[in-house]
């Protein structure tokens, strides 16, 4: 949005102000209209709880994302990051077995691997764009390339299994419920209520505000931008590792093609939740929402026949610049001038 | 003696800017920094406070010499610096800016509720109207600049830098921030304050430095200095007259003609005639719509109504592009926000307005570079390195850039926004009688300044407005300063449009 | 009468061979639409495991079906999604990809990967008489290339022809004709070139022709695509034989599915096609000028 | 480059000027050097002449996208839009040939509805994105799902495949060659020429410059802010049918694997030639080598069987992430401090 719309906007905030907030929820109302008047189905019980259990996955990664974009950076490497730790997780703990037996140990001994190498590798993109003084869009090019090589090399070419007994102890966390709600969805809404208070309860958050805004004012309010900006993609590969966590129970296995695309998944989630792709303005409760759009999406797509499979790519891009389009409520300002 | 600068030596690359520069600033004294525009003022202060290093020189701090490794440190040893460019981040409201980098905690987190309180209690002590929560991007430049002011009091300074503050300021706001200086003087501060307005300097300054071309001219108390003599040792030379003698003829054919025009929330019906040859002036308080009012002449903004002729012709102005067509011309007030491209350098700034002239098809880089030199000359603009980005300009010389920018279009009516600030008072004389010399070939000149001598003596009639009405348009002997007020304010019985909502 | 719906899920058209899995899906999902009134059959693509993980709990959850025909994308990660469909009471067919624990499907009807590179060894072998200079291009590094390539490998094993070397080209055109190329000027001495996959096998011709090289290599690809299959036919030096593994393989196992529910034929076990060798001769019967694969 | 950076940069020109425009070139030279000590085939003039014939696809791409970067956007759209346009026309040429015959109207008509689509998909995408108001991200990561799509539609999911004689006819468009160098490399070198001319020495590129660094100063410069940005979307379409013009040729056919992530390795082009990402500095020339740049890496990689194939893409991340560091030049200022 130019600073000229901006302007207008706040000459009548009565309209855009909550247009803003709300836009992404009544984009995500829409859809679910859409999705019942498709297939009564649609509203099941099992189903919004499928839908809620997949948006985690791409909804946990894109609160990482939220941070890494408020602060004016991108990161490219989140899908393949993704897949080299399912991998790493997997070797690790099919080696376990032999020592600890496939308790719970082993499973633990996994997830703490998950959340170093996560907190490691966003590091590594945090440091090498800051220090490196590289784009952040080269260094995570870089790093995606070379994520998805370990994998495949750790692989060799193939798909790491994860031991069947080891699955077995695993699969609570994918497939257990606490009351009644799948433990993906509370891990999600976790992370997202930890994203948001960090975000915008602490320090870090406005820092990561004010580098996103202007790095020059930040360095001239005494933020140490690098130190922050590391920060945000240690943060995200953080957030990859919490959903690999979750996800090497579901599957069990990792391949060179697990998690591809996820990046620019998650990028959409953020950017459709109202978040500036250029930085200085982040929203939490909209990367949740875009995240379960995008899933609601899929879903919608495979509650009918009626559409050619050829088409669904068309079908799912058409409804993503519908749905930002409506959200960004400017139809609504335009009619009311 | 708190902070002193021994020698000083600036260069930036190959280009010295500072040379062997001394100052002391002393606890309970204000000392103002004179000079040009591009004399090296900022610079200066910028070392002083650590946010440059010296080539050479050293700083001394209460006795002690210390070297700052960056602002922080600076800060540190209580010496706060307010940037003469607006140093706010646009997309966080003014309290996230008051307290940007220092934010009041309550555990891990943000006390939010305190922030505001106290953000609340700075703004008020500065008679700021501005919510905190507002968006500093939806703020004016002179709400900008008193929240910069907010926050560096809210810094608790021992040293406190102000690096023309009050450019942006209008006649009120420099009252307040006159008060707060004094106060903070009697607490044993020391200020140094730079500014091109010699009143100020008369009404608050203590002692005086004056800077030319870099190098420390003369320090003295300020009572032994009259203005004159201020703007000789800046200058170099004699200013002998600041206005251009004018002749005006209110006979002379309309060129432009305005009717009715309204801007929702900010202007209604608005209506006023331009002759050939004169200088239209606009005065109002601050949001009185006179932005608005130009912006929407010239296409830039939409208008519910109004009408507009030139030289008696209806004219459909929908984008700057017609209204350039139609020979009018606009200089903005916000030079960074909307008047020049500070990544780049001079070339590309000046000739953009006016592009095709440089050719349709292929842009000609001689006659660029023959332009920008004429420029140069004629508006007098001081860069060590014209190669160099914009934005690192001095911001008096940003601002003649400026200028020559939209001079470059040649038009026939120039809505000039705040011509002349932060511009050195030698400067403002050679804009003033471009000015004139303007009107001299026949063009007009519509002027939005808040500077009431400048309104004055360069205007032939004087339109006021007050919340979004033009409330009187006044000639001959009521152009003074009581009647710009007694209508600028409404008294003058018009209802107006809320313009704040 | 309720409907009979039949559920299938299978990668999308990412790549030749997968465009012709889709093809045949759609073809035989009217043909049996048509013949049969009561069966409602319900063809859903995915782009990844994950994705196709989420397909197979949307056909249970809300379309409800009575049974699944699923190509696996992977087969490690869809073991246990499609074991869930098997759970919930489903007639499961699995084709092309086994699954990792046995016993989950009711049929399998199997494409078999490591015999497609074992023919193409045993193949390539004879025609050099056990000694020769050859490149391999590969897929996408995956499961199903791991195999094929591991049959070869095995087939001339203890021969004299030597592997230059190998390098993926992803069951590309693009990148087999950027790969072929790069073999070209590395090595002056080429005798055969296994492509593996008839896509890749397009782009290697078209390398060759422009390096002029013609005469002294042949090209073996895999899959059966029409235009490799035409060449053939047609007696092209170039391309002498093709190994079948045919995306019509789906259809097959959406046929067996379908007898399940339209008649009292025993459907469960085990469907192998073999990696049948196309040559001059037998061509013309796998030859189908209007499939888009 | 952080404004402090900048800062530093302009204050010592004799360094920095020279090594920002020599950069690229320079790391370019040292991937050569890499590549000849790797083998010595490398050298030859058929690798030569496939190099740069290769990188005319994405570089003629990446030139239409240094334009849009340029100016603030971006499209992920260009790869699906290629292949969406290589299908129309292959559909096109085939249908025609049983009236016009394989002769060289019907190549001319194909070529002619190439460049029609290619400047209407641009203009669809720029359209979209500055009249709704839609951040260019989403617009093009829609319409990149829905070229997608479209061609796996038209081919039922297989391959287009270009009718033989007619292919005949258009061969040489791209195995042709004009004074010993292939017509893709005069093409691209063409595009690149008018791309430098257009960007560097018209009133319209100054535009762009002028809108990618500051938008709000731009609309103050009296430029249609939203028709320019329109302009680059539209540029983008046209190189990205020009490309297709020569790419269909070489095979000779089209199918949804067509294109598959040329948008990233476009993009990857200009921001290693050293526009950017933000907007307000675009470079043809950098592009050029940029896209060069990235088609030796692949090139050398397969030259070698040093590495294991799975690590392909590891060592393709490295050396992305090296030539940048190297072509930025900042180690340099570093040690001559
Ligand atoms: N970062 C920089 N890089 C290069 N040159 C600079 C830089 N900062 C300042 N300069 C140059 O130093 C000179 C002095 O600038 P400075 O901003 O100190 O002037 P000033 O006295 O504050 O002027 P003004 O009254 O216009 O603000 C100018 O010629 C300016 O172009
Ligand atoms: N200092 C400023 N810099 C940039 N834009 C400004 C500034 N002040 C006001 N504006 C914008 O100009 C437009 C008109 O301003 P407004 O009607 O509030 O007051 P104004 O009377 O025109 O201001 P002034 O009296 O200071 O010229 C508004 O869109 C406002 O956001
Ligand atoms: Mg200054
Ligand atoms: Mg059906």
């Amino acid at each position: 949005m130019s600073s000229l719309e901006r302007r207008e906007a706040s000459a009548s905030p009565r309209f855009s102000i909550d247009f803003k907030a709300l836009g992404p929820f009544m984009a995500l109302v829409v859809l679910f209209v859409l999705g019942t008047a498709i297939n009564d189905a649609f509203l099941s019980g099992g189903n919004l709880s499928n839908i809620f259990t997949r948006a985690a996955f791409i909804g946990i990664i894109a609160v990482g994302a939220t941070f890494v974009i408020t602060a004016g950076g991108i990161d490219l490497s989140v899908g393949s990051m993704a897949a080299f730790i399912s991998g790493a997780m997997i070797v690790v703990m099919n080696t376990l077995v032999e020592t600890l037996g496939p308790g719970l140990e082993t499973v633990l001994i996994g997830i703490v691997l998950s959340i170093i190498l996560g907190i490691g590798a966003g590091a590594v993109n945090g440091l090498v764009s800051t220090k490196g003084k590289i784009e952040a869009f080269i260094v995570t090019l870089g790093t995606m390339g070379i994520y998805r090589s370990l994998v495949t090399y750790m692989a060799d070419g193939g798909t790491l299994s994860l031991d069947f007994e080891v699955r077995g102890t695993y699969r609570p966390v994918y497939y257990g419920e606490l009351l009644g709600i799948p433990v993906p969805v509370l891990v999600f809404l976790a992370v997202a209520v930890a994203g948001y208070v960090l975000l915008n309860m602490t320090p870090f958050g406005r820092k990561c505000f004010a580098i996103g805004s202007n790095e020059q004012v930040a360095r001239y309010s005494a933020i140490h931008v690098d130190r922050v900006k590391t920060m945000t993609y240690v943060i995200q590969g953080l957030c990859v590792s919490i959903a690999t966590i979750i996800y090497v129970p579901r599957l069990g296995s990792a391949s060179s093609s697990t998690g591809v695309l996820w990046e620019l998944e998650a990028i959409a989630a953020v950017i459709i939740g109202g978040t500036m792709l250029k930085g200085g303005y982040g929203r939490i409760w909209g990367t949740v929402v875009g995240a379960i759009m995008l899933t609601t999406i899929g879903n919608i797509l495979n509650l009918t026949d009626a559409i050619s499979n050829y088409l669904n790519g068309a079908v799912q891009g058409l409804i993503i610049i519908v749905a930002v389009f409506l959200q960004r409520g400017d139809w609504r300002r335009k009619k009311s001038k | 003696m708190r902070l002193s600068g021994r020698k000083i030596c600036k260069s930036f690359g190959p280009a010295q800017v500072l040379f062997d520069v001394s100052i002391d600033l002393h606890a309970g004294e204000v000392h103002a920094l004179l000079g040009e525009n591009g004399a090296g003022k900022s610079t200066l202060v910028k070392i002083l406070s650590g946010y440059h290093e010296p080539t050479e020189g050293e700083l001394v701090l209460d006795g002690k010499s210390i070297s700052f490794a960056d602002s922080e440190a600076g800060e540190g040893h209580g010496v706060i610096l307010i940037h003469q460019e607006l140093n706010l981040a646009e997309q966080l409201t003014v309290e996230e800016n008051i307290f940007l980098g220092r934010e009041i905690k309550r555990g891990w987190f943000l006390d939010k509720t305190a922030m505001r309180a106290e953000a609340k209690k700075l703004l008020e002590q500065l008679q700021c109207d501005v919510d905190p929560r507002t968006r500093i991007r939806d703020l004016s430049v002179s709400d900008r600049q008193m929240v910069e002011i907010a926050k560096a009091l809210s810094k608790k300074a021992d040293i406190l830098i102000l690096d023309e503050p009050t450019a942006v300021l209008t006649g009120r706001e420099v009252e307040i921030l006159f008060d707060q200086i004094r106060r903070l003087r009697e607490q044993g501060v020391a200020i140094l304050y730079i500014s091109h307005k010699l009143d100020e300097i008369k009404a608050i300054a203590d002692r005086v430095t004056v800077l030319r071309d870099g190098r420390h001219i003369v320090t003295e108390p300020v009572v032994d200095l009259s203005k004159d003599d201020m703007a000789r040792l800046m200058v170099g030379r004699d200013i002998k007259q600041m206005f251009p003698h004018r002749v005006s003829d209110t006979s002379a054919p309309i060129v432009l003609s305005v009717r009715d025009l309204s801007v929702p929330g900010h202007v209604r019906d608005a209506s006023f005639d331009l002759h050939k040859g004169e200088v239209l002036g606009f005065a109002g308080i601050v949001g009185a719509g006179r932005t608005a009012l130009m912006e929407a002449i010239i296409g830039l903004r939409e208008r519910s109504s109004g009408t507009i002729e030139r030289d008696g012709k209806p004219v459909r102005i929908a984008s700057l592009q017609d209204a350039k067509n139609s020979g009018i011309a606009y200089l903005t007030k916000d030079r960074k926000g909307s008047g020049l491209l500070l990544n780049m350098d001079m070339r590309p700034n000046l000739t953009l307005l006016a592009l095709e002239k440089f050719g349709r098809v292929i842009v000609d880089r001689k006659a660029e570079e023959a332009a920008l030199e004429k420029a140069i000359e004629a508006f007098d603009i001081r860069a060590a390195d014209s190669k160099a980005k914009v934005g690192d300009f001095s911001g008096g010389n940003q601002q003649k850039l400026l200028l020559a920018k939209v001079m470059e279009t040649d038009p026939d009516i120039v809505i000039i926004d705040e011509p002349t600030r932060g511009i050195d008072i030698g400067t403002k004389s050679q804009i003033y009688h471009f000015i004139g010399g303007l009107t001299d070939r026949g063009k007009s000149v519509i002027l939005l300044s808040s500077e009431m001598p400048e309104m004055l003596g360069l205007s032939d009639r004087i339109a006021v407005m007050a919340a979004g009405r033009i409330t009187g348009i006044l000639e001959g002997n009521d152009r003074n300063e009581h009647e710009i007020m007694r209508h600028a304010t409404g008294i003058s019985g018009q209802e107006g449009v809320s313009v704040h909502e | 009468q309720e409907k009979v719906k039949i559920g299938v899920s299978i990668p999308a058209a990412t790549h030749g061979w997968a465009g012709g899995l889709n093809y045949h899906a759609e073809q035989a999902e009217k043909r049996l639409e048509a013949t049969y009134p009561n069966l409602d059959i319900i063809v859903v693509t995915a782009n990844g495991a994950g994705e196709q993980a989420n397909d197979l709990e949307d056909l249970v959850s809300v379309q409800n079906i009575d049974a699944l025909v699923v190509l696996p994308f992977e087969s490690d990660p869809l073991t246990v999604p499609v074991q869930q469909v098997k759970e919930a009471g489903k007639f499961v067919t699995v084709v092309d990809r086994g699954l990792s624990l046995p016993g989950i499907e009711d049929v399998y009807v199997a494409g078999n990967n490591p015999e497609l590179g074992r023919v193409s060894g045993e193949y390539i072998k004879e025609r050099l008489d056990g000694k020769g200079k050859i490149v391999i291009l590969r897929g996408i590094p995956t499961v199903i290339d791991e195999e094929r390539v591991e049959g070869f490998m095995t087939a001339i094993e203890g021969s004299d022809i030597e592997v230059l070397d190998m390098k993926h080209a992803n069951w590309n055109r693009d990148d087999g004709y950027e790969v072929m190329q790069d073999f070209l000027s590395r090595f002056p001495e080429i005798d055969a070139v296994w492509a593996q996959d008839d896509d890749i096998a397009l782009g290697v011709i078209e390398a060759v022709k422009q390096a002029d090289r013609t005469d002294e290599l042949f090209i073996v690809g895999g899959a059966g695509m029409k235009d490799i299959i035409k060449r053939v036919m047609d007696g092209d030096e170039l391309t002498p034989i093709d190994v079948l593994y045919p995306p019509s393989m789906i259809a097959t196992a959406m046929d067996i599915t379908a007898m399940k529910f339209v008649s009292n034929a025993a459907v469960e076990g085990r469907y192998i096609l073999g990696a049948t060798v196309v040559t001059q001769e037998n061509a013309e019967n796998f030859y189908f000028p209007d499939s888009p694969f």
